[in-house]
């Protein structure tokens, strides 16, 4: 276990009471627990007020494009294997702009942990629908509400035989921070949907929203039913899940499948001038 | 009388394999000492249509692709409906007796007899080895090269077919078509400019490429991804463009020199990631492969319509580098220094070819592999580290310091105590988003400060021809060899000709060139565009204006012919 | 003495309201015959941090914003600190009494004894309006209009605060700041950049816009949302950019005028799509409100840095106009005209505005709406319809018929027997995929050939001051007001000086001005980005070089004061 | 019922034996028998060999970008829902390239037919993976055999709750038209996946390979109970059902959401003034 204080504390952009501050508390304890040093871990973000969240903590630090932090991420971990790569953004960015590379990622299987701040509201622009935004909610830019089917992004995963799809609360840090862990120790991609107040734009779902709503799953929930996981996956309503919906140990992460990796990073790794000559050769 | 040079069409259906025939004919005529340039023509479907492999080969180099055939080969029947009118005076169309066509410059070759169903092509490459005088060991190892591993069943009976049609053609044809002998010298390669780049790539160290297909760029990933097991690579077949982009520039970031390759409407879909190349100063090469446009366009086609959209693609101000290789040498070492000036000035550096290019097999000598240097970001960050001495791992690295040249010692992530930290937005020196706008300046300024790196290493354009000369060719990327042999054919008459020719694009350095303009008697761009694009940014770079344009802009390569015809309108 | 312009910061966090006081405020200054210029500064979260609302306020107009404030009027301790060094020395920082700051320029206000807590803006109002000479009726009719619908139960409690606090300054501070008395005439407008470009479209006939959130640009979708109910359009958000602009492409060959509005980074992602616009030759309206780059760059400040982007944005060629407003007139009159441009040309056409503008309320003459013609597909189809007369329905219609101007008579699917036809490939006159290259050469001249309409219609730069001018300055966009600012202060100390203003960029017509470049005595290109893009477009169209550059681009717009500045560098 | 001749009968750039030969067909015997006549009829298209579709029939046609082919049928529909809309294209096209619009558009529930040519295999572009590119599948582009877990749009698009998912067999021209004739009938978006052999680049999931598994699901079967649903679109093996998987009446298309459109087409409405003047007052 390291020490939490490496990772820092730092004066945040975000709104007072916004969930953000509880979900970086949550990665710290997380990273500090699993004995991580920052210089092991690169932090992947896009772009929203969750994405800013890398700024928060001591670590490598990739915030790219808006929608884009799962492919930067993949081309990171495909570059050096013995990186923790961890990706933090809004729902907006992962399952909006982002939301091909979400479904590419899980089918790839990188080994990444993706905790998606679930506002379900664009933060940053100022309170646009997001994908998991509720039919009805009204926002400036739908002024008659919502006219789309919310996106239940853990159902989604679960479909897609996700290895590892797990739901939580910014209200509840201990818990998160528990996922999270979960999340890093699994080798593939894992998606942790955390459900996260936003107090200047959605005024729906608030603290308070959440609260009365979630409910832990029991130690006698088995993640490894996917049929069970599939239909608990599901639930949104009086009753939301919380913790790991499924966990599928079985799949292998992409990293482990290709060849070129068999033998760690190809940092540094110089070019075989040998089959470098016998590739030119085959030109002759 | 034996040819020196010959102007041969094969042409057919797609899924008839002219390509297999011709890929074929084109290492038996490198084999035998001869000079070669294809020119591949093909539509946007798998199978039927009409297709054409045209190999241009000579005992003395072959600069550019030539109008006029001297033989067609023709697969199907429509080949040789399509190019009778192509065809040269003396010139001979090959078609199957089986067919029942008739006319002066037909030949009909009793394919039924001579050989059964899959081997016919066989037999084809038969017919033609013998009507231009190669012998039948060149086109047996040629063979036994190309398929001995893959189907050694059929070796036998493919044999037996060359040789049977290779001896019904000697006995039922022996002039008119015979190349003139020549020495097979010292070994060259056979490859076409996407080969090249591959091969440039690789030796310049590339280990990250992130692509997701499209013609005619497709095949640089595919070479890759072949030889990324045995020589450690990685090459992902992203879900988008989009996708491939920020993988590579996520592999950068971490230390793998990347490549993505690409076309026109999947590099729309990039531009956004060049741009985030530009503001993390993550080294990536991207490979252009132009085809026509705007949208979907003639996607199996040539041009060079994408100079301008390359050089002002990504919002935002920075610099760049782009070069526009000419030949398949130019091919692969404009690659390499692409890798090598992206790593240095840590930005995006960019490869504009063209379809024409990218399919055009030619010879070449072997590539001087001892004399490249690959890049290795790795050693830098070892060599950053070690001037940094005993700074303290807990003051933050600057990764964006303010530096006299715009670049900042770069450190991998991960490889040592120092934390790397990377932002879209505008940042500090350690890499932190920021949004004070006195920094904001200063990050504006650095990033193009680069430039002046850049423009140190400009590859001026190549001169050839007549100094001052009458008339001035000046073009880009694949015409050069169209530029010289219009040229020559013009100083054969007596003209002073020069050609100049830009295998890097930008930026452009007014005094490598802008006397060449200016003391020459008329100045001309040669094209692949509608607009003159180069011409225009010549204007921008120097005020000088082009005097006249040939454009070419119907998915046609340049030929000799087309300029000469241009330069008399 | 009463003065004749007042600079006025309001400045605090994000969420404390400033853009509140200062909308109301603008409000009554306009009201009472004032001329106003707001300029927003804001950063890129929604809470805390440092924002600012200037008023430029005036009883001439105000073409411009300029450094160094009057008052400054601090909702936080914070501004007080930043903009103490930025006061003019006879210059006023009003701050409240209960943070206990003193200094020679602070005026402390004891806020507390004059409002509670959900008040405290309104008192800020009223200790401003006291203090610069408002009358309280015109205040407190602003609060009713801001207020009085939404929260009717707190308008008295309002006007009590706004009447206390007013009071209360009036005995306290009674000199210094008073407008001078203007008389109200005409009503005005108080709307900014992209009000405008949004009441623009919509005068012109807009009927579907699509689009993906991104600072600065989208108020102009939410201003549509918010009209789409009652004006009858369709305003969707997409799930990214290029389904916004594919949207929009579907939409507008089906008959709907159609707008996306964005800036650089999802302009991006729109790029395939505008050459999908090209190649089917569908009117699209884009705007693109710029922010400084590369990448994410500074998302909440101004930079005119994308304009060869934008200019070179698609593969392939075909032509396109830019239009640039640089006031809020243009904005409003250039988006009518790139909405006809578009239907015109059947193509896209670019409104390239920024944040200074987007974000700054001005005072305005009404627009005259009657003069204004929306454009209207279903006009022109069934105009196409009747020309046809009795044209065979059985022969396919030629969406792409080849004419003398390029433009093709154009109908709408499912409005008429004729089926329409269109295809990103390039294609053949009935529009459907083809692989002819005679007829692709044909195409590209085609398309190219509208360029033509285009040039016929190019507003021409705006010229002001003296011709001929020992110093000409030369912008584009949003720099207007204050060239003719720095302009006017040269001229005031005897000097000959022009402005020569694009308000459309693209394409460039020399002749309607290269004889002012020529016959300038020094001639200044003055720029929102680092590179001079504009100079080096006018270079490439005409030669001309200009001889010297000020340009910011640091995130804040240009200033008088900061050309005055650069010009003497 | 219109005469299918009107049609029309073209000469096509696919391979003999292709299956978008008879998708085509099905698609053509569907409208007509829709009593559909061609000017009522937009197909919209992106790129690739399935996407070639809309040139080999009479009708309206928006061929647009690869991956591109919903956003642009959306924006056609919201302009004219007086058009019937089908979109026709491959399962690159569709889940790969397009794979973020595939999402949005079934949470937007907008009234067009999706019809996806899934030959599995990027057909064009001479034979890449594709997301439903089964395991291991060996390429020229995955030499190592694809290393993805194939996406099953099917199974996708129930999970998210699309009200209408089907999938054909091109090897069963009356099965098809009858699924699109259903598609076309039901309001909303209907995602028919037709699973196509591809003679040039697919020689595993062959005209045999198909033919031995497909199954049509029998009139004992109800698509509106989506827990049955989820579990039939989740099945792909020996079996693999064909049919209408899953059917849900209740939801309403975004076009009658939209109160622009509650009096049709916007299509020539000219501008209102007095609205126009009122918005501009709003600024004063
Ligand atoms: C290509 C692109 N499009 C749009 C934007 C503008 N943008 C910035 S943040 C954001 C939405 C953020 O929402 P979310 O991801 O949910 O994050 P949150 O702010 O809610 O944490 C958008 C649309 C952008 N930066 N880039
Ligand atoms: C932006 C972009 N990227 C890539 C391509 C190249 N491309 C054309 S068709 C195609 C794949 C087609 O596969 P699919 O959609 O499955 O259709 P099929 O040919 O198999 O019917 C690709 C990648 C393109 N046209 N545009
Ligand atoms: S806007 Fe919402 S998400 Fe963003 S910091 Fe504030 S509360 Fe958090
Ligand atoms: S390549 Fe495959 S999908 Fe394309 S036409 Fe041929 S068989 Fe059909
Ligand atoms: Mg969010
Ligand atoms: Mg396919």
């Amino acid at each position: 276990m390291v020490d939490i204080k490496e990772y820092g504390q730092f004066e945040t952009a975000w709104c007072p009471g916004c969930g953000n501050h509880q979900i970086i508390q949550a990665v710290k304890r997380a990273l500090a627990e699993e004995g991580l040093r920052p210089r092991q871990v690169l932090m992947v973000s896009g772009i929203g007020q969750a994405a800013k969240s890398p700024h928060y903590l001591r670590a490598n630090v990739f915030n790219g494009l808006h929608g884009r932090a799962l492919p930067a991420a993949t081309g990171a971990r495909l570059a050096n294997p013995g990186l923790k790569v961890l990706i933090e953004s809004g729902d907006g960015c992962s399952y909006g702009e982002g939301g091909n590379h979400f479904l590419a990622g899980i089918r790839r299987n990188i080994d990444v942990t993706y905790i998606v701040h679930d506002n379900q509201i664009y933060g940053l622009t100022k309170g646009q629908a997001s994908p998991t935004t509720e039919f009805g909610f009204v926002t400036k830019a739908q002024p008659q509400g919502v006219f789309n089917t919310p996106f239940n992004p853990v159902a989604a995963a679960v479909g897609l035989r996700c290895g590892f799809v797990a739901r939580g609360f910014s209200g509840d840090v201990d818990h998160l921070a528990g996922l999270i862990r979960a999340g890093m120790a699994h080798r593939g991609f894992a998606l942790i949907d955390v459900l996260q107040p936003c107090v200047s734009f959605n005024k729906v779902n608030t603290f308070a929203w959440y609260k009365k709503r979630v409910q832990p799953l029991g130690p006698e929930y088995d993640p490894a039913d996917w049929a069970v996981a599939l239909q608990t996956a599901h639930e949104w309503g009086d009753r939301i899940p919380l913790g790991v919906i499924y966990r599928d140990e079985t799949r292998v992460p992409l990293e482990d499948r290709i060849p070129a990796l068999a033998s760690g990073s190809l940092i540094g790794r110089p070019v075989n001038q040998t089959v470098l000559a016998e590739i030119m050769r085959e030109y002759e | 009388m034996a040819r020196e040079t010959l102007n041969i069409l094969i042409g057919g259906e797609a899924g008839q394999g002219l390509v297999t025939v011709g890929e074929l004919l084109a290492r038996c005529l490198v084999r035998s000492g001869r000079h070669l340039q294809v020119t591949q023509g093909y539509m946007s479907r798998i199978r039927g249509g009409h297709n054409t492999f045209v190999l241009r080969t000579s005992v003395h180099e072959v600069p550019a692709p030539a109008e006029g055939f001297d033989l067609v080969v023709a697969l199907d029947p429509a080949t040789a409906r399509i190019h009778e009118p192509e065809l040269k005076p003396e010139g001979l169309i090959v078609v199957d007796e089986a067919w029942g066509l008739t006319g002066g410059n037909l030949w009909a070759v009793p394919y039924k007899t001579l050989a059964s169903g899959r081997y016919m092509n066989t037999a084809s490459l038969g017919v033609i080895g013998a009507l231009i005088g190669l012998g039948t060991p060149v086109l047996l190892a040629a063979l036994e090269k190309a398929f001995g591993k893959k189907h050694p069943d059929q070796a036998a009976e493919n044999a037996n077919t060359l040789e049977k049609a290779y001896a019904w053609t000697r006995e039922n044809r022996s002039d008119g078509f015979h190349l003139a002998p020549a020495q097979p010298g010292p070994t060259r390669l056979i490859l076409n400019g996407n080969d090249a780049i591959s091969l440039g790539a690789m030796a310049a160290g590339v280990r990250f490429c992130a692509f997701y297909p499209m013609t005619p760029a497709t095949t640089i990933a595919l070479n890759l991804a072949d030889r990324a097991a045995k020589l450690g690579l990685v090459v992902e077949q992203a879900e988008d463009e989009i996708a491939a982009v920020n993988m590579a520039v996520g592999a950068a970031y971490t230390g793998l020199p990347s490549l993505v390759s690409t076309s026109g409407g999947g590099f729309a879909l990039m531009v956004e990631g060049i741009s985030l190349a530009a503001m993390l100063e993550t080294p990536l090469v991207a490979a252009v492969i132009q085809r026509p446009g705007p949208a979907t366009g003639l996607p199996t086609r040539t041009a060079q319509a994408d100079l301008e959209y390359v050089l002002f693609s990504g919002h935002g101000e920075f610099p760049r580098a782009i070069f526009a290789p000419g030949t398949i040498d130019q091919c692969f070492h404009r690659t390499v220094q692409a890798f090598h000036l992206a790593e240095d000035s840590q930005g995006p550096v960019f490869i504009l070819s063209d379809q024409f290019l990218s399919d055009s097999l030619r010879d070449t000598a072997p590539f001087d592999l001892a004399s490249v240097t690959a890049v290795n970001p790795a050693d830098r960050h070892r060599a950053a580290l070690e001037a940094m001495g005993s700074a303290d791992p807990s003051a933050p690295y600057q990764r964006y310091a303010l530096t006299p040249s715009g670049i900042s010692p770069r450190l991998l992530p991960g490889l040592s105590e120092h934390l790397v930290v990377s932002d879209s937005d505008e940042h500090t020196e350690d890499g932190h988003l920021t949004e004070d706008l006195d920094v904001a300046r200063k990050m504006v300024e650095k990033r193009l400060k680069k430039a002046d790196l850049i423009r140190s290493r400009i590859v001026p354009p190549d001169f050839w021809g007549d100094d001052p000369a009458d008339l001035l060719l000046v073009g880009w990327g694949s015409t050069l060899g169209a530029m010289i042999e219009a040229g020559q054919s013009l100083r054969d008459r007596g003209r002073r000709v020069g050609v100049l020719h830009f295998s890097q694009v930008w930026p452009l350095a007014p005094e490598q060139f802008l006397v060449r303009l200016e003391s020459a008697g008329r100045v001309v761009a040669v094209e692949g565009n509608a607009t003159g694009q180069l011409a225009n940014l010549i204007r921008r770079e120097t005020g000088f204006r082009i005097d006249a344009v040939v454009l070419r802009y119907d998915g046609l390569p340049l030929t000799p012919e087309f300029i000469l015809r241009g330069l008399e309108e």
